[in-house]
């Protein structure tokens, strides 16, 4: 259908082609219907080998874990990622060995928790192949492809060693003369995130900032949503002007209470900083982190088990009281 | 009153930002500092975390740029390309940006060690939106500890823009004019830029430092301004409210020694 | 069961909804015939307002694509921004639009009559959102009366495209490939678009109408598909859902004779 | 300070000079303070002859009544005036003969009520010079100035007279190749939106559809804000993630219920299409035009006048019955 000849750049994983994807928008199924599943059968279904995944939240506040765990579980290979202030879902992944290349804005780091080990390693032994790009980059490229156009102009990126190791075209705008960074649209294959309320047609409602997971999702060819709770369709109608994610953007819905634990959930939990810390100490040596992931991920069946094994709720009810600077000491 | 370095850092830096001004801020000290000034010199300072929070009452230091601190109480919670956007429209006055290494141009490396891209020595975190807020606020701050290593000749790799290659530089690889490094807060001096060759300058040293210790500590060549001040110590009210209001658990201020 | 014509096309209209598709609609006909689809041959038909409302359950005919009938009980109560852009993402299966000015290649004139732009003889409300949803929906229909005034040689201003030229001539333009006119919904005849030639054809004729009748009440020339049916008229069922629930107030059924 | 030698086009009424928008934004006075004021000395301070305007809301709904009528009241002359689905609020501004210069997305007509014949002769006589676009063209234009980019990429105008009349470039994808029409952003000097809920520093919350009103407010260089009700700034705390206006884009703030009058607002009233009737009939000729204008605009003092002209109180509850779909023959 599209006859576009897409400038070939070894270093933009994901075409801008928006062609393409208007045909298989087109294409997928808009049916409102019931989507609820099992993380299992979600993370088996809709992600490939291979696939470029794009991560909801931020870093360690409101992300799919459950579904970042399963990926790991299920031994997903050579993803693309996005890097989208990725720190602890990075760390998972990185963990797993699940990517082979990512579109760098934040990586490697947990903010001011500290670095991951396993997410260095990755990059500084060769092995995953590193693009270069920044937070606003990111997001605009996502709300570019979300717009179904091919790019973003912006005013960042330029002058920059970011730039040479991006992959980004310069363009000349028509009416300033100014140059400016023309952002290609980024489509990923699949995009996971986490959600306060859906219903079971995948409306889904969030408390709190967005942060990038709007653009996110409208950009992606599949969506998994997980949520703390499914609610009655009712209520998303009730409430229609807090849907920030319409039902034909979603693939998948899966109802997990505390699902992004270690992570904060705005309203719910707080971040488990010991857990976090866990983790970070876990990757000290190959030996100790196999032990952690075997515990942690690979010996158990799914989510509710990693959260009995870190407190369960009791873990999560203290977690809770700190989300809402209630003093836990009385 | 004693005080450690990072304290002298954080008290320096809040003094910096005006009243009735917009500051984006990620976490640790730059955040530290402006939530002192908001309880200084700056009642009315807005505090802007990239991730969505605009405006929020903090009960503590946030432990990341997205957590639900950062947009505790806040006048708005709203999402990446908002704060983004309000930055690259030209709203907003001030950022703090940290790095591995500066050179004499304020531009910064927080991306990796070495020469090789595809194997870097170190890496790390990359941009994040440092590069977005470093293009796009006015006046770009920096705080950091002052040694050879981190004040370099020349950075491994320029993740975000200073003024690059000196005057005009940033306008000519299309860069918002007017915006650019502004300060530089160390633990042994305050800088800022020589307005004609855009390098940077030591202002103010700070208390029992000398000229030498700060040349020793420096990789490339300083330039100095006409008259250097000795930088104002912190205050005890600054101390005080930096100590019980604004960092209480010694999550930032704990760091240094 | 007599009816009018408006109650005609319709019917017609809303037989041509697949179910869980998507549509945008504006006010009048368009909007009875998208309601009636859901209460008929598309139970999960997804109406969209450009405006912002999707999903609604219209408890009634909004008078206005922005008033708050449009997201009454909605799925989501969103932006323009927001609807036009799934639109140019490519979700969006279905439009309706309406003009003064038709051609055969289905271009739509809502601008002005005249050949002055700058002092029209007759000035119209313009593109709207007629010009962005014609380019960016896959399927444009209209629903209109038939009448040599309106089926034109040649539009006094193309405001929407249709096919433009002919074959290949919106791909030129950069316009989506593969969108385009549909389907003609008038008061004579139902007409799609040749394939070849994205000229209009028709498909159907109503009871009672002749072929001349159509002629010559078109002033450029028409196609003739292979095969012309009789329209199937409307069912008794049709008229009653029409007329019960979803315009029991003549709102727009009212308007034809 | 900013360099850039703007294309020069008579039809562009706005430029899209971001680098003077950056230093007007820059220079804008930011305090959070308090806003409140009165609409006339909004209007007399914000509003200049010749300023371009461009309005909120969509046609007559959630449309700022009020500051129009002041408008037409203090006989502001050579508005431009931006035609984002312009229909009751350019009949009022016609009526007040306030505008020589349009961006057209939509005006004219009252959508499904009919034509005003004072807003045709505003075109139809040669008088207001058009320029032609579309209402997403529009949109995206407030977007653009918005995210401070000269211009946005976008499929749509392509092909038509609809192009040929407008204003904006095309340009072509330096990724794909596909031709795309840049549309130029639109900074309006001065937006004026109608509200649900404003604090007195201008944060605004707004219940339902948005349309463009999020975008325009930022694009524009003084905003004035008339809102159903004040409420304390504790609430816009406490609802945080509803505040889709923050107070640093906002000029002006009033507090004028019913000020969409008779318009549609959501939630709270439907429009009073008898009225909107009355508006259409008296600009059957100049005579019976003038005795309206002289009984509901020039002949009172303000709004709250107005709406009681129009049945007060006791007509606006009926609407709010209406827009609540209660049977009010009971």
């Amino acid at each position: 259908m599209t006859n576009l000849k897409i400038k070939d750049n070894p270093d933009l994983f994901v075409k801008p082609d928006v062609n393409g994807m208007r045909e298989y928008f087109r294409n997928k199924p808009l049916k409102m219907v019931n989507k609820v599943t099992t993380v299992k059968e979600a993370v088996e279904k809709y992600v490939k080998d291979g696939d470029y995944l794009g991560v909801g939240g931020f870093g360690a506040s409101r992300i799919p874990a459950a579904v970042l765990h399963e990926i790991v579980r299920q031994k997903k290979k050579n993803l693309g990622l996005s890097g989208h202030t990725a720190t602890h879902d990075m760390q998972i992944l990185a963990a797993g060995d699940c990517f082979n290349r990512c579109d760098i804005a934040y990586v490697v780091g947990l903010e001011a928790r500290g670095l991951s080990k396993t997410s260095r390693k990755a990059f500084e032994s060769g092995k995953v192949k590193a693009v270069e790009w920044s937070n606003a980059a990111l997001a605009w490229r996502y709300k570019a492809a979300a717009m179904g156009i091919p790019f973003m102009p912006s005013r960042i990126l330029l002058g920059t060693d970011t730039a040479k190791y991006s992959a980004f075209e310069t363009i000349t705008c028509p009416y300033t003369g100014m140059k400016l960074a023309a952002l290609p649209a980024l489509f990923p294959d699949i995009a996971i995130v986490h959600v306060h309320r859906a219903d079971v047609y995948g409306n889904c409602q969030v408390d709190g900032i967005m942060i990038s997971d709007s653009d996110l999702v409208r950009a992606s060819k599949r969506v998994i949503v997980t949520t703390e709770r499914l609610i009655p369709h009712e209520l998303i109608r009730e409430n229609s002007d807090r849907t920030v994610i319409p039902y034909f953007c979603v693939d998948a819905v899966i109802e997990v209470p505390y699902g992004s634990y270690p992570g904060n959930m705005a309203g719910e939990y707080f971040s488990d900083e010991d857990h976090l810390q866990e983790w970070l100490e876990a990757e000290k040596t190959d030996e100790s982190l196999k032990k952690f992931l075997d515990k942690y991920i690979y010996g158990v069946k799914d989510f509710n088990e990693y959260l009995y094994l870190c407190g369960g709720i009791e873990k999560l009810r203290k977690l809770r009281n700190q989300e809402y600077l209630i003093d836990t000491n009385k | 009153m004693s005080f450690n370095s990072m304290e002298l850092m954080i008290c320096l830096a809040a003094r910096n930002l005006e009243d009735n001004s917009i500051v984006v801020v990620g976490t640790g000290g730059p955040c530290a500092a402006a939530m002192l000034a908001q309880k200084t010199v700056a009642p009315n300072l807005n505090i802007l975390f990239e991730a969505g929070g605009l405006g929020p009452e903090l009960p503590s230091m946030p432990i990341s740029v997205g957590d639900s601190r950062t947009f505790h109480r806040a006048i708005a919670a709203t999402s990446m390309p908002e704060i983004m956007e309000t930055c690259q429209r030209g709203m907003v006055d001030y950022t703090f940006l940290g790095g591995a290494q500066l050179d004499m141009y304020g531009n910064i490396n927080s991306t990796m060690i070495g020469t090789d891209h595809s194997k870097p020595k170190v890496r790390m975190p990359g941009s994040g939106g440092a590069n977005d807020l470093g293009s796009l606020c006015w006046k770009t701050m920096v705080m950091t500890v002052h040694n050879a290593k981190r004040f370099v000749k020349k950075c491994d790799f320029i993740t975000t823009p200073g003024y690059l290659t000196g005057p005009g530089a940033r306008e000519a690889a299309g860069l918002p004019p007017g915006t650019g490094p502004f300060k530089v807060i160390t633990d042994l001096c305050v800088m800022g830029y020589d307005k004609d060759t855009c390098r940077m300058q030591v202002e103010s040293i700070h208390h029992g430092v000398t000229k030498q210790q700060i040349i020793e500590n420096t990789e490339f060549e300083l330039l100095w301004a006409k008259e250097i001040k000795e930088t104002a110590p912190p205050t005890e009210l600054e101390l005080k409210i930096l100590r019980e209001q604004v960092d209480p658990l010694n999550y930032v201020i704990g760091r240094a020694g």
